[in-house]
């Protein structure tokens, strides 16, 4: 019923199912060690940028574009390359249809 | 369970006469069709797996349509069901009943309603004909009725300027699929004076003519599953389309890839592995092709969705990563037919078809959800929504751990088959297959810190959780997803099992229709 | 060989069509391509059930003899009606695209890319 | 499309009736004659067409609404599929010419080979013949409709 | 010329020339090498459909089922010319 | 060589110029009319190819419907292919 044989080994979600348990349950007992010091809606709540004025709530927020920046400049020359290829031209879009049946003809009837 | 033969064509039949009746319905009363429409599609739905029951049970059944005395079957059109049939059809009929549910909220503000309700019951009946025909032509025909009604569907927002231009590249890229698809049928048909898929395969040659209509079909409907690089219809459509529509196209897109299974497995799986060109086995030659086609969907689906800034693109390029998987486990099994992992690849490539039907699909619903609450789908203004949207960020959790592969939830399942099995073809494949599964996970934990995560933004302080009918249709697909993450031996034995012995059981297949056998 | 030059029609229509897809730029010049592959397709479809010195498969008051095959006869009508379908399709999503983008060049109608 | 010169019309509206009775015969022949619900439905919506054209699609569109028209095309669909479950019902199969042999409507057999044959003849063949050329009249004519109109609109919202 | 015409006229000529080779080993214009489908319509006609007209038996009778797939087509068609040019309630 | 024989020969070859035509014209409105030319050329066709049923068909949906659905869009749109 659960296990999976995939010819060298297996798959048995249940023991992942009791390990993510048992990380959870160690998770709330460590959490339930700490301090009960917290209080909502007062000076220790507030983020502390060094005496700096905090920035306006859409400025703190990482945009999506910029995530993995590091990343896409590192690759810059296959992303160049990529992009090219996603021209957005319909008549593009039946030149590589034309391209892939040229190798398969090439390859599979020759 | 046993179901008279006729359930076979009242699959077909019911959806059509339903669209042909919710026009009619549509002018009494616009709640009266919407509980219309989902009683059609649960009915057939509730027929589906009626079928699949027997099918399961009991093996191929086939229904000839106008026969008084089934002496010469083969003039008329048969419908020939197996298990690989009746997997594909859950797939759509599960699907497009969530995707009904799920528009009742979802699309109450538009306008002309009737219409579309009525093309979402087209593209059904010719989804369902497309799995469930054992006739060349048919196939054709009912890919045809999918293609345009899933265009309409696609330009259905038609103040949108980039809807309709999705629209027409699609339109565009079906219809000339569709066409080349009609070519290489006529060429089969001119050879062999007939259009009965068993048939066909019974007495195929694997001459010139047959090479080129192997090559034809093959890459016409792989065009039409979306793979790489003939893969660029599919972001446009996908990311245009209403969020109810997308996860149709899914299933729609996995129809044209049954297409290419049924072509590849069946129609030439008796000339196969039998046939050599110079010096290499066909299979093993087709097989490598699809491999490193796949290979190449896998690396650039990835590569591209990380940067993508609109939400529904950035699935749709997953769903490419995704649809590569499928072709790799297919490919390592048509590469190594026969072989002990061979197996094992094609159960991993079948049982990862219905899993990334549910994934991406319950993205997609994801994605419409926030559409819905926001009126935004550009990830860069997104923000902070996890705290109003509690249900559809657990959904949106659920949905991404499994597409990115993640224990114990069911990508996993199907992904651990896929890397086992291209293992032991070449180590290669299987590396950048888990990299490029590691990779997808990074593509949608940026989703997920872009979208809920951060600070709650001003302008989305009086975002709403999203109606009943969108949380339950999401709940729907979420717990088939966790079910079958759960019980993932149950499924393959019962379901992915069966399929799988059905693409290389041909001679089955064959000796249904053609008496005698080959 | 001389009395294939139908087969050979057959192609040239069809390369003709790819031909308008892929070097034309006009949107309505892509849908005239759609339209030349599938009447290639049809007149390939009849062509493959013609025999020679045959009559149409029509038995009120026909002369006798060998006939026409019927069944690429209907293959061809269904494939006629369903390429008016698609032609109608897509010339209506082409007036969309006029209203919104100004223009039928279809290398301006790229808004979705990359 | 805006309206024609009056002699245009006056051509169009008797020439009107023509087609269409050819159309309506071509159909109606269909088991017998070369012909039959597409081929009579095409040409009977080319006679719509060309009422449309010579009349302006204003004009038509204010004397037939496109949404009654949908309407029959959407009987003309159940009635096809209608003949067909009924073959399920009354026959062997989906689709199965049930009529055929019981001298019923439409229900003797002709001769075999070549000669005239009686109207009478073709089971449900003849049936849904009306109900596809109904179904490809309307369809064919509501698209020529719609997508004129919107022409002259979209022309009209440049200016 | 820019690099992509250059890769599409090679492309379309290896294409073309598949195309116009396919063409060539055609059976001959006007001989078919098999007709037991045909042949058996042909003969069986009048007999199963009453029908004096092939094309017609076959459309409606033989393969009646492709023949509600075309009529499908078409409805799909309208609804979607219909479906596009709607009016919009912005509008 | 019989005149049917002929005709095979240079029906087809009528059919190529005009589609060649269609896709070489400038002017949409004229390249729309050679497309109906060649449709009522394939009518023809089909004709001698002993298909009346389809050739009907052919030069119904094919040479008029099709040809009026072109003509009412070129007229909704821009006539010359060259214009922006």
């Amino acid at each position: 019923m659960f296990t999976v044989e995939t010819g060298s080994g297996f798959w048995n979600p249940i023991i992942w199912v009791i390990a993510i348990v048992v990380t959870f349950l160690l998770i709330y007992i460590l959490r339930s060690l700490g301090k009960k010091g917290y209080k909502k809606d007062t000076e220790q709540v507030k983020s502390f940028l060094s005496g700096n004025p905090e920035y306006p709530k859409e400025k703190m927020h990482i945009k999506a574009s910029n995530l993995y920046w590091g990343f896409t400049t590192s690759l810059k020359g296959l992303y160049t390359l990529l992009r090219k290829m996603h021209t957005g031209n319909t008549s593009d879009y039946v030149l590589w249809f034309v391209i892939i049946l040229a190798i398969f003809l090439l390859v599979e009837v020759i | 369970m046993n179901v008279p033969d006729y359930t076979i064509a009242l699959v077909v039949a019911i959806p059509l006469l339903g669209a042909f009746l919710t026009p009619l319905v549509g002018r009494i009363n616009d709640k009266l069709r919407n509980i219309f429409v989902i009683l059609v599609l649960t009915l057939n739905a509730f027929l589906v797996f009626l079928l699949a029951s027997d099918v399961l049970t009991t093996g191929i059944k086939t229904y000839v349509f106008g026969a008084q005395d089934i002496s010469y079957p083969i003039v008329r059109i048969l419908f020939e069901v197996d298990a690989m049939s009746i997997f594909m059809a859950i797939i759509s009929s599960i699907l497009v009943t969530v995707a009904v549910i799920y528009s009742w909220s979802f699309m109450k503000e538009n306008t002309g309603l009737d219409k579309y309700y009525t093309l979402i019951l087209l593209l059904t009946a010719g989804m369902l004909g497309m799995v469930l025909t054992g006739d060349m032509f048919n196939f054709f025909v009912f890919l045809e009725i999918t293609s345009i009604a899933s265009c309409a569907l696609i330009a259905f927002w038609t103040h949108k300027g980039e809807s309709v231009e999705a629209g027409f590249k699609y339109i565009v890229i079906s219809a000339m699929g569709a066409l080349f698809v009609l070519f290489a049928i006529a060429l089969l048909y001119g050879q062999y004076n007939a259009l009965n898929i068993a048939l066909l395969s019974s007495v195929i040659q694997y001459t010139f003519l047959d090479k080129i209509a192997l090559v034809l079909l093959i890459v016409a409907l792989a065009m039409k599953a979306g793979i790489v690089p003939m893969h660029m219809w599919l972001p446009d459509s996908y990311g245009s389309a209403p969020s109810s529509i997308s996860i149709i196209l899914v299933s729609a897109t996995l129809a044209s890839l049954y297409g290419v299974f049924r072509v590849i497995f069946t129609l030439y799986g008796n000339v196969l592995s039998k046939i050599a060109n110079f010096g290499i086995p066909v299979n093993v030659l087709i097989g490598w092709l699809i491999v490193a086609l796949a290979v190449i969907s896998i690396l650039i689906g990835v590569f591209m969705a990380l940067i993508q800034s609109d939400f529904k693109r950035l699935i749709a390029y997953g769903a490419v990563a995704e649809l590569g998987y499928m072709f790799l486990g297919i490919g390592t099994g048509i590469v190594a037919l026969g072989t002990a992992y061979g197996k094992t690849a094609l159960d991993g490539g079948i049982f990862h078809v219905i899993n990334d039907a549910l994934d991406v699909g319950l993205l997609f619903l994801v994605a419409g959800a926030i559409y819905y609450a926001t009126k935004e789908t550009s990830l860069d203004k997104l923000g902070g929504l996890a705290r109003n949207m509690k249900y559809t960020t657990v959904f949106f959790i659920i949905g991404f751990l499994a597409v990115a592969g993640m224990p114990p939830l069911n990508g996993f399942a199907s992904k651990l088959l896929i890397y086992e099995s291209t293992f032991q073809l070449n180590p290669i494949l299987a590396i950048v297959a888990i990299l490029c599964s590691i990779l997808l996970l990074a593509v949608f934990v940026k989703v997920f810190y872009s979208a809920f995560m951060g600070p709650q933004l001003p302008k989305f302080k009086d975002v709403k959780e999203v109606p009943k009918s969108m949380l339950f249709s999401m709940g729907i697909i979420a717990c088939i997803i966790v079910i079958f993450g759960l019980f993932p031996e149950f499924i393959i034995n019962n379901l992915v099992e069966p399929a799988a012995n059905a693409l290389i059981g041909y001679s089955e297949y064959i000796s249904q229709v053609v008496v005698g056998g080959i | 060989m001389i009395f294939n030059i139908p087969y050979i029609a057959v192609a040239v229509l069809i390369l003709l069509g790819l031909y308008a897809l892929i070097f034309k730029r006009n949107l309505i010049k892509m849908v005239i391509g759609i339209t030349l592959i599938e009447s290639g397709v049809n007149l390939f479809l009849i062509t493959l059930g013609y025999r020679k010195e045959s009559i149409a498969p029509i038995y009120t008051s026909s002369p006798g003899g060998v006939m026409a095959f019927p069944v690429p006869q209907a293959l061809t009508l269904t494939s006629i009606v369903i390429g008016v379908a698609v032609i109608a399709l897509m010339l209506s999503l082409v007036m969309h695209i006029y209203r919104h983008y100004g223009t039928l060049d279809v290398r301006k109608v790229r808004r979705l890319k990359e | 499309m805006t309206k024609m010169s009056k002699i245009v019309r006056t051509i169009a509206s008797i020439a009107f009736p023509f087609a269409m009775i050819y159309g309506l015969y071509v159909i109606a022949h269909g088991h017998l004659t070369p012909g039959g619900g597409f081929q009579g439905g095409a040409i009977a919506a080319s006679a719509c067409a060309m009422i449309l054209v010579a009349f302006g699609s204003k004009w038509t569109l204010d004397k037939i609404k496109e949404k009654r028209l949908s309407v029959f095309e959407s009987l003309g669909g159940i009635g096809f599929i209608a003949i067909a479950l009924l073959g399920l019902v009354f026959g062997a199969a989906f689709f199965n010419n049930f009529l055929t042999g019981s001298n019923f409507l439409f229900g003797t057999i002709p001769a075999t080979g070549s000669g005239l044959a009686d109207i009478n003849t073709g089971g449900v063949l003849p049936l849904m013949n009306f109900a596809v050329g109904l179904k490809v009249i309307v369809g064919l004519f509501v698209i020529v409709l719609v997508m004129a109109y919107a022409a002259t609109s979209f022309k009209e919202d440049k200016k | 010329m820019s690099t992509r015409n250059i890769a599409a006229v090679i492309v379309f000529s290896i294409v073309a020339v598949f195309f116009i080779f396919t063409a060539l080993l055609m059976h001959p214009f006007g001989v078919p090498d098999e007709s037991d489908m045909d042949d058996y319509i042909i003969d069986n006609t009048q007999e199963e459909t009453g029908a004096n007209n092939g094309v017609t038996a076959v459309v409606f009778d033989y393969r009646g089922f492709d023949t509600l797939g075309e009529a499908t087509v078409l409805f799909t068609a309208v609804a979607g010319v219909i479906m596009i040019f709607r009016r919009l309630k912005n509008d | 060589m019989t005149f049917l024989e002929l005709l095979h020969i240079i029906i087809p070859i009528l059919i190529v110029a005009a589609s060649v035509v269609a896709v070489l014209l400038k002017d949409l409105l004229a390249a729309v009319i050679a497309v109906a030319a060649m449709s009522l050329l394939l009518s023809l066709e089909f004709f001698i190819l002993q298909a009346p049923d389809v050739a009907i068909a052919q030069a119904g949906v094919g040479a008029c419907l099709t040809t009026a659905i072109f003509i009412i869009a070129i007229r909704a749109t821009k006539r010359m292919e060259g214009e922006v």
